[in-house]
C-alpha cells in the first residue's frame, strides 16, 4: 500500500540543452529525481546522407562523410576510401597508409579531448573543457596545414591521399606528441584522483561486458566493461598491423572506466603516432586508380574504429552507375546511444547528462 | 548519373572460389538446419549466407549459441531495394564475433510489405538498428518490442531509402506511379 | 508616540496579512504572506526590546517551518480549485461551536484585562546591555527545563514517526 | 550625540549599499579573470582597459533587456521572488562591522551600521530568508526545470543551514558573545584568532557556506548542465541580474561572517606582538576588505578547480558529514570552556 499518492514528472531534456550535445531529445520519467523510464528521440539532425550518397558520384562521397561525425571528419573519410578500396581492390601505397594511420590518430586524440572537455563540463568542472580545448587547437592547425580545413577535411581519396604531408609537418606532428603527452597530467591532476569527480563517475551506469556487447556498445564504452574489442587490432586497417601499441580495457564498466581507458587511448595514440612518424615510407600517397571510379558490381562491408566505436561501411555497387545503388553508414555513435536508456535507469537527473557525455554521441552521426 | 538500361534486378552473391575454405562455422549450421541457408557467396573478403525468412530466426540463434560460430554481436542491419526483383528488398545483418573475430553477412530477401522476423530477441542491439530499417524501408519485423519509426518523423509519409523514394522528397515530384521515378533513372 | 505608532503600523499589517493568507486564491500565495507575517510580528518583537526572540522567529518560524510548508503546498497537486473543494467530512456544527469558544475565551481576556488595574509588567530588560539572551538562556535552562525537554523529546518523537512513515513506502 | 545623530546610520547605510553593489558587480569581473587566468584565457578585454568597465557594461545590458514575464507564470510572485532573494543578501551586510572606529571630521564613528548583540544569529535569520526567492522563483515559473532546481536548493539550504548553524554555536561559545564586534574584540583581548582555536569549525562554515551561496561544487540548483541554469532558468533582464546580485552578495557576506569570526576581523595580524605592531598603520577595513578579498578568491578557485556533485551526494555531505562534526565540535568546545 501508497502511503502518498504520487506522480511520475516528465521532463523534456532536449533537443535544445546544453548537456545533449546536440539535437538529442531523451524524454525523462522521473521519480523525484530518479530516472524510471527513458525514451530517446533522435533524427532531428537527419539530412539524408545515405540518400544523399547514392546520388553522389564516389568521390564527391568523401565530402559527405565528413558531416557525419564532424568532430572526427578523418576516421570517417577513411573508413569510406577504403570500403571502396576493398570494393575495387585498390592497393593503397604504404606511405598513404601511414599517413592515413597518423591522421586517424591525430583526429581520435582531437575527438577525445572534445569528448573528455565537454564530459567533464557536464560534470562541473569547466576547467578541463578549456585545457583540452587549447591542445584541440593545436591538431586543428596540424590539420589545417595538412589539407586546408580545420573540421570538414575531405582529408582522404579513394586510393590514397589527395596530397603528400607538406615538410616539416612531420616534425611538428611529433614535437605534437612531445608536448601532448606533458599535458595529459594536467587533465589527470584536475580529475583522475578527484573526489568528486569519483564519486560521480564510479558505480555510474555499470553495464557487464556481455551485455555490452549484446546490446551494441562499441568503442571505449565497451573496452571499459572489460572487452578487448578493438577493429585495429582484430581487422587490422590502414597500417595497424605494423604497429606496436595496446588495447586498454576496464574493469567496472562504469563511467569511470570509460573515462580512464579514453585517456590511456591518449598515450597509445601518441605511441602509434610516433612509429608512424619515425618509420614514416617514402613514395607515391595514391595507388592505381581509374579515372572513372565505378566499382565493380557487389557489395561490401567494412569497419574501422572511429574514435566512437566500430563505423562501419556498407556499400553496394550495381556496377554499371558511377554512384553507389546502397550506401549504409553502421554509426557507432547511434548504436552506443541505444544503450543509453538501459544505463541510466534507476540513476538521478544528473547522471543523465553523465551517461550522455560517457558514451561520446555526436549527433551527426546519429542521425546522418 | 548513370544511364542505364534497366534498373539492376539484385546484386550478383557470387559463389566463392573452388579453391577457397569455407568457414567452419557454414557447414556445421548447413547439418543443424537444413535447407535454412539457401546460398552461400563469397566477394571481396566477406562471405555472405542467404537464408530463408522463416527459417531466420533459427540460424541466428545457431549462430550466436554455437561455438564455433558464437557471433554475439549484430553490428548491422540494414537492407537494400531491388525494385524490379519480386522479393524486392535485401535484408543483411552484420554478424561479428569478438571471440572468434570472424565475420559474416547474413541476408534474407522479402516481398515488399512481407514481415521478417524480429532477431531483438537475439541480439538487443537490433532493435534500433531494425527500427531505422522499418522507417527507411518499410519493412515490418515481427516481434519488433517498439517498432516506430527513428529518424523520419512519425507523421512522415512513405519510406526514404526506398528506390522510388525521390532524392528531393515526396513533395511534387512524387509521380502517380512510384515506378515513373525508377524510370526517370535508369532510361534516358 | 513613536513606539506607538510603529506598534499599531506593524499591528495593521500583521492583521492586514493574516487576512490575506486566508482569502488568498492560490495556496502558495497564502504562505507567501504567512511569512510576510511572520517578519512582521519579528519587528514587533524588535520594537518590544525581544531582538533574540525577533531573531528566533526569524529563523524558525518563517525561515524554518514555513518553508517546508511551501514544500508541500508547491508539490501537491491542487486538481480541483478551493471553490469545488467539499470534504464529506466537513463538521459544521463542531465548527461553529469551537469557533464561538475560541471567541468567548478572547473576549473573556479582553474584558478581563480591560477592567483589572493595569499591572506593571515584567520589566524588559534594557535592550543595549547585554541583550535577553542571556535571560531567555537562563529561563529555559532553570524554570522551564522540564517543558523545555518534553518539548524537545516530543519533537524527537515526531521526527522518528515522519522517518518511518517515509520508510514505509519503499 | 547631536541632533543630527539620525542621519548618520543613512549615510553609513547608503555607503554600504553602494559599496557592497559595486563591490558585487566587480566581483562578477573578478570571478571571471580569475577563472579566465586558471583555464589559460584572458577573460574580458574589450571593454575599457582590461576589461574593467565591464561590470557596467554588463549592468547596462541586463538594465537595457527585454524584462520576459512566461505566459503561464504566477505574475506577482514572478516579480516578488528575485526581490526575495536580494534583499536579505543585502540587509545582512547590516550588522557586518567593516572595521572598528574611526574618527571622522572630529566625529567618533563606528565602521559598522549596527551592533545588534544577537549579530551572529540575525546573519544566519536573514540569509534563510533568501531561500523563499529560490523556491518561489522556481515555483512562479511555472516550468519542470526551475521547478527541480528549486526544490534542490531549497533541500541544499535547509540542511546545510544546520550545519553552519551548529558551527556558529560553537564560536559563539568560544568567544561568549552573539555581538560581531564584541566576537572580533574578544580575538583581541584573547590574543589569538579563533581560526587557531576553531579550525573544524572554519572548514564546515566555509564549506557549508559554499553550499548556502550555490557555489561549485555545489551549484546543483543552477547547474547549466543539468537544469539549464536551475530555478532563473525563465528570467531575463533585471530580474535575471537580482539572483546574480544576491549570489554574489551572499558570497561576500559568507566571506564577511568567515573573516569575523575567524580571521579577527579588522584586526592587524597578530595584533598583541610587538615587533609587529607597525602592521597596525594600516587601517582596519583595509585589514578587513584583503581578509574577505582572500576568501572570495577561494570561492572563484574553487569554481575553477572542482566538478559538481550530485544531489544526492550533497545531501549526504550535509548529513552524515558535517553535522555529525558540527555535533562533536560543539560537544568537544563545551567542555573545554567548561573546564578550562
Amino acid at each position: 500500500m501508497s502511503l502518498f499518492d504520487t506522480d511520475e514528472l516528465v521532463i523534456n531534456m532536449g533537443p535544445q540543452h546544453p548537456s545533449t550535445h546536440g539535437v538529442l531529445r531523451v524524454v525523462l520519467r522521473l521519480d523525484g529525481e530518479r530516472v524510471v523510464g527513458a525514451d530517446v528521440v533522435i533524427g532531428y539532425l537527419h539530412r539524408g546522407i545515405e540518400k544523399l550518397s547514392e546520388h553522389r558520384d564516389w568521390q564527391q562521397i568523401v565530402m559527405l562523410t565528413d558531416r557525419m561525425d564532424y568532430v572526427s571528419a578523418a576516421t570517417s573519410n577513411l573508413g569510406y576510401c577504403e570500403t571502396v578500396e576493398k570494393l575495387m581492390q585498390i592497393e593503397v601505397p604504404r606511405r598513404a597508409r601511414y599517413i592515413r594511420t597518423i591522421l586517424s590518430e591525430l583526429q581520435r586524440i582531437a575527438s577525445h579531448n572534445l569528448w573528455l572537455g565537454t564530459h567533464a563540463m557536464d560534470i562541473g568542472a569547466m576547467t578541463v573543457f578549456l585545457y583540452n580545448f587549447r591542445e584541440r587547437e593545436l591538431i586543428l592547425d596540424l590539420f589545417e596545414e595538412f589539407c586546408g580545413a580545420r573540421l570538414t577535411y575531405s582529408s582522404m581519396r579513394i586510393g590514397g591521399l589527395p596530397l603528400d604531408i607538406p615538410s616539416g609537418w612531420a616534425r611538428k606532428v611529433s614535437a605534437f606528441c612531445d608536448l601532448f603527452e606533458t599535458k595529459i597530467p594536467e587533465y589527470e591532476d584536475l580529475l583522475t584522483h578527484n573526489r568528486i569527480w569519483k564519486e560521480r563517475t564510479r558505480n555510474i551506469g555499470v553495464i557487464s561486458g556481455a551485455d555490452a556487447i549484446a546490446i551494441g556498445l562499441t568503442g571505449p564504452p565497451l573496452r571499459g566493461s572489460g572487452v578487448p574489442r578493438d577493429v585495429r587490432k582484430d581487422e587490422p586497417y590502414a597500417a595497424y598491423d605494423e604497429f606496436d601499441f595496446d588495447v586498454p580495457i576496464g574493469s567496472a564498466g562504469d563511467i569511470y572506466d570509460r573515462y580512464l581507458v579514453r585517456l590511456e587511448e591518449f598515450r597509445q595514440s601518441l605511441r602509434i603516432i610516433r612509429q608512424a612518424i619515425a618509420g614514416l615510407p617514402e613514395g607515391p600517397v595514391v595507388g592505381k586508380v581509374p579515372r572513372l571510379i565505378k566499382p565493380p558490381a557487389g557489395e561490401t562491408y567494412h569497419a574501422i574504429e572511429s574514435p566512437k566505436g566500430e563505423l562501419g561501411f556498407f556499400i553496394v555497387s550495381d556496377g554499371r552507375s558511377n554512384v553507389p545503388y546502397r550506401f549504409r553508414v553502421r554509426p557507432p555513435s547511434f548504436c552506443n546511444l541505444q544503450a543509453l536508456p538501459r544505463l541510466i535507469k534507476g540513476h538521478l537527473v544528473a547522471d543523465v547528462v553523465a551517461m550522455i557525455g560517457s558514451i561520446d554521441i555526436v549527433l551527426g552521426e546519429v542521425d546522418r | 548519373m548513370g544511364v542505364n538500361p534497366a534498373p539492376p534486378a539484385g546484386p550478383p552473391d557470387p559463389p566463392p572460389p573452388a579453391d577457397l575454405s569455407v568457414p567452419g562455422f557454414i557447414s556445421p549450421l548447413q547439418s543443424a538446419l537444413p535447407d535454412a541457408v539457401t546460398q552461400v557467396s563469397y566477394w571481396v573478403g566477406d562471405w555472405t549466407m542467404i537464408v530463408a525468412t522463416n527459417r531466420l530466426l533459427d540460424v541466428m540463434r545457431h549462430l550466436r549459441t554455437a561455438q564455433e560460430a558464437s557471433f554475439d554481436a549484430c553490428c548491422d542491419v540494414t537492407a537494400t531495394d531491388w525494385p524490379p526483383r519480386a522479393e524486392r528488398f535485401d535484408v543483411s545483418y552484420a554478424l561479428f564475433s569478438t571471440r572468434h573475430r570472424h565475420r559474416v553477412r547474413v541476408k534474407v530477401r522479402v516481398a515488399d510489405s512481407q514481415a521478417v522476423p524480429s532477431v531483438t530477441s537475439v541480439w538487443p542491439s537490433a532493435n534500433w538498428l531494425e527500427r531505422e530499417v522499418f522507417d527507411m524501408f518499410g519493412i515490418p519485423f515481427d516481434g519488433h518490442p517498439d517498432l516506430r519509426r527513428i529518424l523520419m518523423p512519425d507523421e512522415w509519409q512513405g519510406h526514404p531509402q526506398r528506390k522510388d523514394y525521390p532524392l528531393e522528397g515526396p513533395g511534387e515530384m512524387l509521380l502517380e506511379n512510384p515506378m515513373d521515378w525508377l524510370r526517370l533513372r535508369y532510361e534516358p | 508616540m513613536l513606539e506607538a505608532i510603529a506598534f499599531y503600523g506593524l499591528a495593521a499589517l500583521i492583521l492586514g496579512f493574516g487576512v490575506m493568507v486566508i482569502t488568498a486564491r492560490s495556496a502558495v500565495h497564502s504562505v507567501v504572506f504567512l511569512v510576510l507575517n511572520f517578519l512582521a510580528v519579528a519587528v514587533v518583537y524588535v520594537v518590544l526590546g525581544a531582538e533574540f526572540l525577533a531573531v528566533i522567529q526569524v529563523l524558525v518560524y518563517a525561515g524554518g517551518i514555513v518553508v517546508l510548508y511551501l514544500f508541500v503546498v508547491m508539490l501537491v497537486n491542487q486538481k480541483r480549485t478551493p471553490e469545488a473543494h467539499h470534504d464529506p467530512h466537513r463538521k459544521t456544527g463542531l465548527g461553529i461551536m469551537l469557533a464561538s469558544a475560541v471567541l468567548a475565551e478572547v473576549t473573556a481576556i479582553v474584558v478581563y484585562t480591560a477592567s483589572a488595574p493595569s499591572a506593571s509588567p515584567i520589566p524588559v530588560s534594557s535592550p543595549v546591555v547585554g541583550g535577553n539572551t542571556e535571560q531567555v538562556g537562563w529561563l529555559l535552562y532553570t524554570d522551564y527545563l522540564i517543558a523545555f525537554e518534553v518539548a524537545s523529546m516530543l519533537l524527537l518523537a515526531a521526527m522518528v514517526g515522519a522517518i518511518l512513515f517515509a520508510r514505509r513506502m519503499d | 550625540m547631536t541632533s543630527m545623530g539620525w542621519l548618520l546610520p543613512l549615510v553609513q547605510i547608503l555607503i554600504v549599499l553602494n559599496a557592497v553593489l559595486i563591490a558585487v558587480t566587480y566581483m562578477v569581473l573578478l570571478e571571471r579573470k580569475v577563472i579566465a587566468w586558471a583555464q589559460s584565457r584572458l577573460g574580458p578585454m574589450r571593454v575599457g582597459p582590461h576589461g574593467v568597465l565591464q561590470p557596467i557594461a554588463d549592468a547596462i545590458k541586463l538594465l537595457l533587456k527585454e524584462d520576459i514575464t512566461p505566459a503561464r507564470a504566477d505574475k506577482w510572485l514572478f516579480t516578488i521572488a528575485p526581490i526575495m532573494s536580494l534583499v536579505p543578501a543585502l540587509i545582512a551586510f547590516a550588522v557586518i562591522p567593516f572595521g572598528g572606529h574611526a574618527r571622522i571630521f572630529g566625529r567618533d564613528v563606528p565602521l559598522f551600521i549596527a551592533d545588534v548583540n544577537v549579530g551572529l544569529l540575525y546573519i544566519v535569520s536573514i540569509t534563510s530568508i533568501g531561500v523563499y526567492g529560490i523556491i518561489l522563483a522556481g515555483y512562479a515559473s511555472n516550468s519542470k526545470y526551475p521547478l527541480l532546481a528549486s526544490l534542490r536548493a531549497s533541500a541544499q539550504l535547509i540542511s546545510y543551514e544546520v550545519a553552519i548553524t551548529m558551527m556558529l554555536v560553537s564560536v559563539i561559545v568560544t568567544a561568549g558573545t552573539l555581538s560581531m564586534v564584541a566576537i572580533v574584540e574578544a580575538q583581541l583581548h584573547n590574543h589569538v584568532w579563533f581560526v587557531f582555536v576553531q579550525p573544524v569549525a572554519l572548514v564546515v562554515l566555509f564549506i557549508g557556506g559554499l553550499a548556502e551561496t550555490n557555489r561549485t561544487p555545489f551549484d546543483l540548483a543552477e547547474a547549466e548542465q543539468e537544469l539549464t541554469g536551475g530555478f532563473h532558468t525563465e528570467y531575463s533582464g533585471m530580474r535575471f541580474a537580482m539572483f546574480f546580485l544576491a549570489e554574489y552578495a551572499n558570497m561576500i557576506v559568507v566571506s564577511a561572517v568567515v573573516t569575523t569570526l575567524f580571521f579577527g576581523g579588522w584586526l592587524p595580524p597578530f595584533p598583541n606582538v610587538g615587533w609587529l605592531a607597525f602592521l597596525g598603520w594600516i587601517p582596519g577595513w583595509m585589514w578587513f576588505l584583503v581578509k574577505c578579498f582572500v576568501f572570495l578568491y577561494v570561492f572563484v578557485w574553487i569554481r575553477a578547480t572542482l566538478p559538481r556533485y550530485r544531489y544526492d551526494q550533497l545531501m549526504r555531505v550535509g548529513w552524515k558529514v558535517l553535522i555529525p562534526v558540527a555535533l562533536a565540535n560543539l560537544f568537544v568546545t563545551a567542555i573545554l570552556k567548561v573546564w578550562l
